[in-house]
């Protein structure tokens, strides 16, 4: 069926943690493609804001047809979707990248901040021994929904949970081992990941960001350096949104 | 819906209905092909493509602007080889006409890009004459009258497909350029390209796009873009593909209206996938129940 | 809250703060003193006046655009009579600074209206550059580098206040306009004027306001004002007044960044009448939180 | 105290015939200066509308302290606030223009089309003998709300409601006659009743409209052409926000 834009209903909001939302999304024909680590555009309705907001899937309920959304108000568009109440519609746009490529071993699975998210949908999918290592800032969320799934690691910059300091002073204080490392989170930690794999010589995917328009491929909003010229581009640019948004670390430039 | 009659004739070539893309916005057609069926489509306009492949800038590339975006792709572009060789096959199996953005630092650039495609079976040429100008010394092709003439002159004498000149807003008088264009021998005309912007981050205090200034676009640039039109569509006699800010049926009229033969939908594309075609219908449904049988007999009826 | 310097100095004239309106949303500041303090203000830049009463467009004059809108009021006035004794009696018992903005179709309108003005006591003058020239053939003095220049050095011969050049953004090149300006002995520059638009009302078929084109202002050029500041900044040493779409403190402040040394509020109090004084203090506001003594820090500072 | 911007409380929304609403707003500081012929400025919170939407007052109600709005689905904006509902807020601006100037001597209210809802609260306003005219298209709304205050006459272009034709022909068909005539509607009316005005030789007082921008006076977007100079613009041009939206008849050009 491949992609579409849907209205989608609310069916429930709720606030997880300062200024970060769980938003349950009645979005059949979107979640019965979906995998982990692919995302929904969402659009506002505020005719001021044209372009639509990416959001990673944290949740597929294939069987309620629902798909969870957990964000962190950033700005304007993302504090519009924080007023959505049950009842209410959102436009959204889905499903869009590539998910993670389940590979066999042992992993680990690495969430920085609001890059946690899509690792609770990829912690349910992966059939594996699993350690999770989640970093924050200071206030804990979505913690304990991965504990059926795995050990969990936690850091915090304050020191206040886990391991004082990042994700990778955690795996390190923790002595956190695995086959291969699937990460989504901010850039400096995305590149601490990166340099700890090719160390320890783990195989790693990481999950990007970069500011979107079309999101399917079409516009080289989002591209991402990459190692060698790639198929589609044939320069060293691959498009976050078609081609990703997960990468094999050694392939791309951060 | 079909005792209308939607087609329209750019420059010799008979489109099925008024409506294109705006070049960039659609990539070369696969991506949005999920959403539109591209049959529906009076003509496909690609991404510019240069006769080498470009890196295009540093991300970030685009920021939101209010009632619409800014971009600085950089022309990011995989040279005329993949593209002959990928996108036009691709293009070939659908029945709607295909239209090459061509881009370039130097005239040379361009008429490299223009014979490599005299013969294939693409319908027409736009010249993207906003292009960074390397050769010339940096300024666009775009904004001086003397350089669109030059260059269109140029083009012309080895394309073997209908020339249009795409004209840059960026100017203080548009039917200058149009005139330039027009005497250089353009088979139609397509405005506008996207104005010249800039965002400041300031919590960060610095670009919100990485190359500084951005071409801005969507709705916010229509009334800009409706005057241009208008008042080249009453300086030159050459057909106008109307652009900027097309996001309604409302807005695709407002152009036609002013005297565009055909209209391109681009940022629209990334707010509604589906504008393309609902735009389509739009029209159709406005002639129907204004009782007009012909397309052709509103464009530039607004005086 | 006033640890922080938010004082100003343009042309010599100490502002208490950068922010002004913009000529004409504001009429000579009566209408608005219902809703803001004018004593809260830098400086009040009254309508454009010129020097005989003029009846401007027919109606309508105005209409909403995306994220904005567009007007041809035509520049309205009652004339620099009426003027001088009913609203400048009333702007003199506020504590701000009085801009005058003056219109004219020749060069000697100006000059007439800015020699009434030199005796009175207002703090400076706007020079409206893209009023309809009939004198010199239809052309506003706004879009040509050399009328510019003239037109500068002619009112300066005369002016007693410091004077300010309000630039057209109707033009391929900005700077050069500046330096035009600059050359000719202008204190300050004033960015950006409407960018002339048009608007269709496609069910009536016909034009939304009756002169055809319309000047474009609100949110939706703002993008283009920040870049156009910018690089005006960039170009020359004369002091900036931004403007063209603030309708919050972001806003301002990307002006100011961009190299604004003051800012004017138009379009925006429209949608909001108390905006001018909800910038003063969001700009306050953000000078404490990033821990700046002074406004004059800001200016300019992204590069 | 003076005009002011609030934020409007929504008490209760409802459709009174095809694509006509009757909205009452809760607005303390607006309704306690109110009179009936003055308007509000409704503001949308889509922010690709950046201008305010007039729409005149058809009840002030200074106890409830609440105003009422009826208008027509026109286009976005009123559209729109057709979709509020109690509980909900909105922006509003007023009170703003001058009212009807309440002479004495019998009156006519003539209102036409949407032009009806102001004369409503003019009706309650007014202390003498009224005759009161309406003039619909087709279908009728508030009619029957006028009945306490006068007799009503009413004419519909269709004949199914009084006299067929224009509120004159029912003022010639049911030989109404007064001292004053006070009106609101669509231009072709008011044009037509300020020349049976002027042949009759009734004084007659028109409320007009014209695209606006501020509402206030400052920016001269909504003049009409005035016989005499006037005063404010030393050009033959009066504000309709600021000097009107009431003028008499003879003083305007229409
Ligand atoms: C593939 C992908 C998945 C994401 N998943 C999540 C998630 O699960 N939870 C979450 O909280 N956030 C996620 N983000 C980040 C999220 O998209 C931004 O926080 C959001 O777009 C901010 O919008 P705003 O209107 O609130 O902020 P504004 O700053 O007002 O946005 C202005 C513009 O910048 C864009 N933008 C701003 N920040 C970002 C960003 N970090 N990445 C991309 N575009 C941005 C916006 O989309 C918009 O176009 C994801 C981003 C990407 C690219
Ligand atoms: C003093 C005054 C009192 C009014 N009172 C009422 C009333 O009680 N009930 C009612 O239904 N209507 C009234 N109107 C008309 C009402 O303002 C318009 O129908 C409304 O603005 C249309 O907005 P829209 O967004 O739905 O239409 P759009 O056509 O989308 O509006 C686009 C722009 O045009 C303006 N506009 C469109 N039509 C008019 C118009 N007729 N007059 C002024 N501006 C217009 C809008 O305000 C907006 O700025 C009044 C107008 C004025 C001037
Ligand atoms: C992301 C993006 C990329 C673009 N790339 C090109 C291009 O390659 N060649 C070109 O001529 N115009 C390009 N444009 C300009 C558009 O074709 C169009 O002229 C402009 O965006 C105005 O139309 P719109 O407002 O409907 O988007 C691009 C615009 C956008 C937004
Ligand atoms: C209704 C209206 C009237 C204006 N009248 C004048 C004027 O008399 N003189 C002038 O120099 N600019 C005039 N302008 C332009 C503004 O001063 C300002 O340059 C422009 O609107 C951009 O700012 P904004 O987007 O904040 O409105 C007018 C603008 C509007 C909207
Ligand atoms: S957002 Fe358009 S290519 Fe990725
Ligand atoms: S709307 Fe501004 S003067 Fe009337």
């Amino acid at each position: 069926m491949g992609k579409v834009k849907i209205t989608a209903g609310v069916v429930s909001q709720t606030c997880i943690a300062t200024d970060i939302y769980s938003l349950i999304l009645k979005a059949g024909e979107i979640v019965s493609q979906a995998v982990a680590g692919q995302f929904v555009s969402v659009y506002s309705k505020d005719g001021s804001r044209m372009l639509p907001r990416p959001i990673s899937l944290c949740g597929i309920d294939k069987e309620a047809g629902t798909l969870r959304l957990v964000y962190r108000i950033a700005g304007k568009g993302t504090n519009e979707f924080s007023k959505l109440q049950a009842g209410d519609t959102v436009d959204i746009l889905g499903p869009l990248g590539n998910g993670f490529m389940k590979e066999s071993g042992k992993a680990i699975l690495i969430g920085g901040g609001i890059g946690i998210p899509p690792m609770l949908q990829l912690a349910k999918e992966l059939d594996c021994e699993k350690s999770i290592v989640l970093g924050y800032r200071d206030e804990l969320f979505l913690n304990e929904e991965f504990e059926p799934y795995g050990s969990v690691y936690l850091s915090s910059e304050d020191g206040m949970h886990g391991t004082k300091g990042n994700v990778i002073d955690a795996i390190k204080a923790c002595a956190v081992t695995g086959d291969i490392i699937y990460a989504c989170g901010p850039t400096p930690m995305l590149r601490g990941i990166k340099q700890y794999a090719a160390e320890q010589n783990i195989r790693c995917e990481i999950s990007l960001e970069e500011k979107m328009a079309c999101g399917v491929g079409a516009c080289l909003a989002c591209v991402c350096q990459t190692k060698n010229v790639d198929e589609h581009s044939k320069v060293h640019n691959a498009r976050i949104c078609a081609d990703g948004p997960v990468f094999y670390a050694e392939e791309v430039e951060l | 819906m079909s005792k209308v009659n939607m087609a329209v004739n750019i420059a010799g070539v008979e489109w099925k209905n008024p409506i294109t893309v705006a070049s960039g916005t659609f990539g070369s057609g696969m991506e949005y092909s999920e959403f539109v069926d591209l049959n529906r489509l009076g003509a496909v306009t690609t991404k510019g493509v240069a006769n080498v492949p470009w890196p295009g800038n540093p991300t970030p590339r685009i920021a939101e602007t209010y009632g619409g975006m800014m971009n600085a792709i950089g022309l990011q572009n995989p040279g005329i080889d993949t593209f002959i060789k990928r996108d036009l096959p691709f293009l070939a199996k659908y029945d709607t006409k295909v239209i090459v953005n061509v881009c370039g630092k130097s005239k040379e650039d361009y008429i490299d890009v223009v014979e490599r495609l005299a013969d294939t079976d693409i319908d027409m040429l736009e010249m993207n004459v906003s292009c960074p100008n390397v050769k010339e010394g940096g300024i666009a092709f775009g904004q001086k009258p003397e350089a669109l003439y030059d260059i269109t002159q140029a083009v012309k004498k080895v394309a073997k497909q209908p020339v249009i000149m795409k004209l840059s807003p960026n100017v203080t008088d548009i039917t200058e350029m149009a005139r330039a264009a027009e005497a250089g021998g353009a088979d139609a005309l397509s405005l506008i390209n996207t104005l010249t912007g800039m965002k400041i981050d300031v919590k960060r205090r610095t670009f919100a796009v990485k190359n500084k200034t951005a071409g801005v676009s969507g709705p916010a640039i229509h009334p800009i873009a409706v005057r241009m039109v208008f008042q080249v569509a009453n300086a030159v006699k050459l057909p106008i593909i109307g652009m900027g800010g097309i996001a309604t049926t409302e807005d695709a009229l407002e152009m036609i209206l002013a005297g565009a033969s055909a209209i391109a939908v681009g940022t629209a594309n990334f707010n509604n996938p589906y504008a393309t075609v609902e735009i389509a219908d739009g029209i159709e449904k406005y002639l129907i129940e204004n009782q007009i049988d012909d397309i052709n007999e509103l464009i530039g009826c607004v005086k």
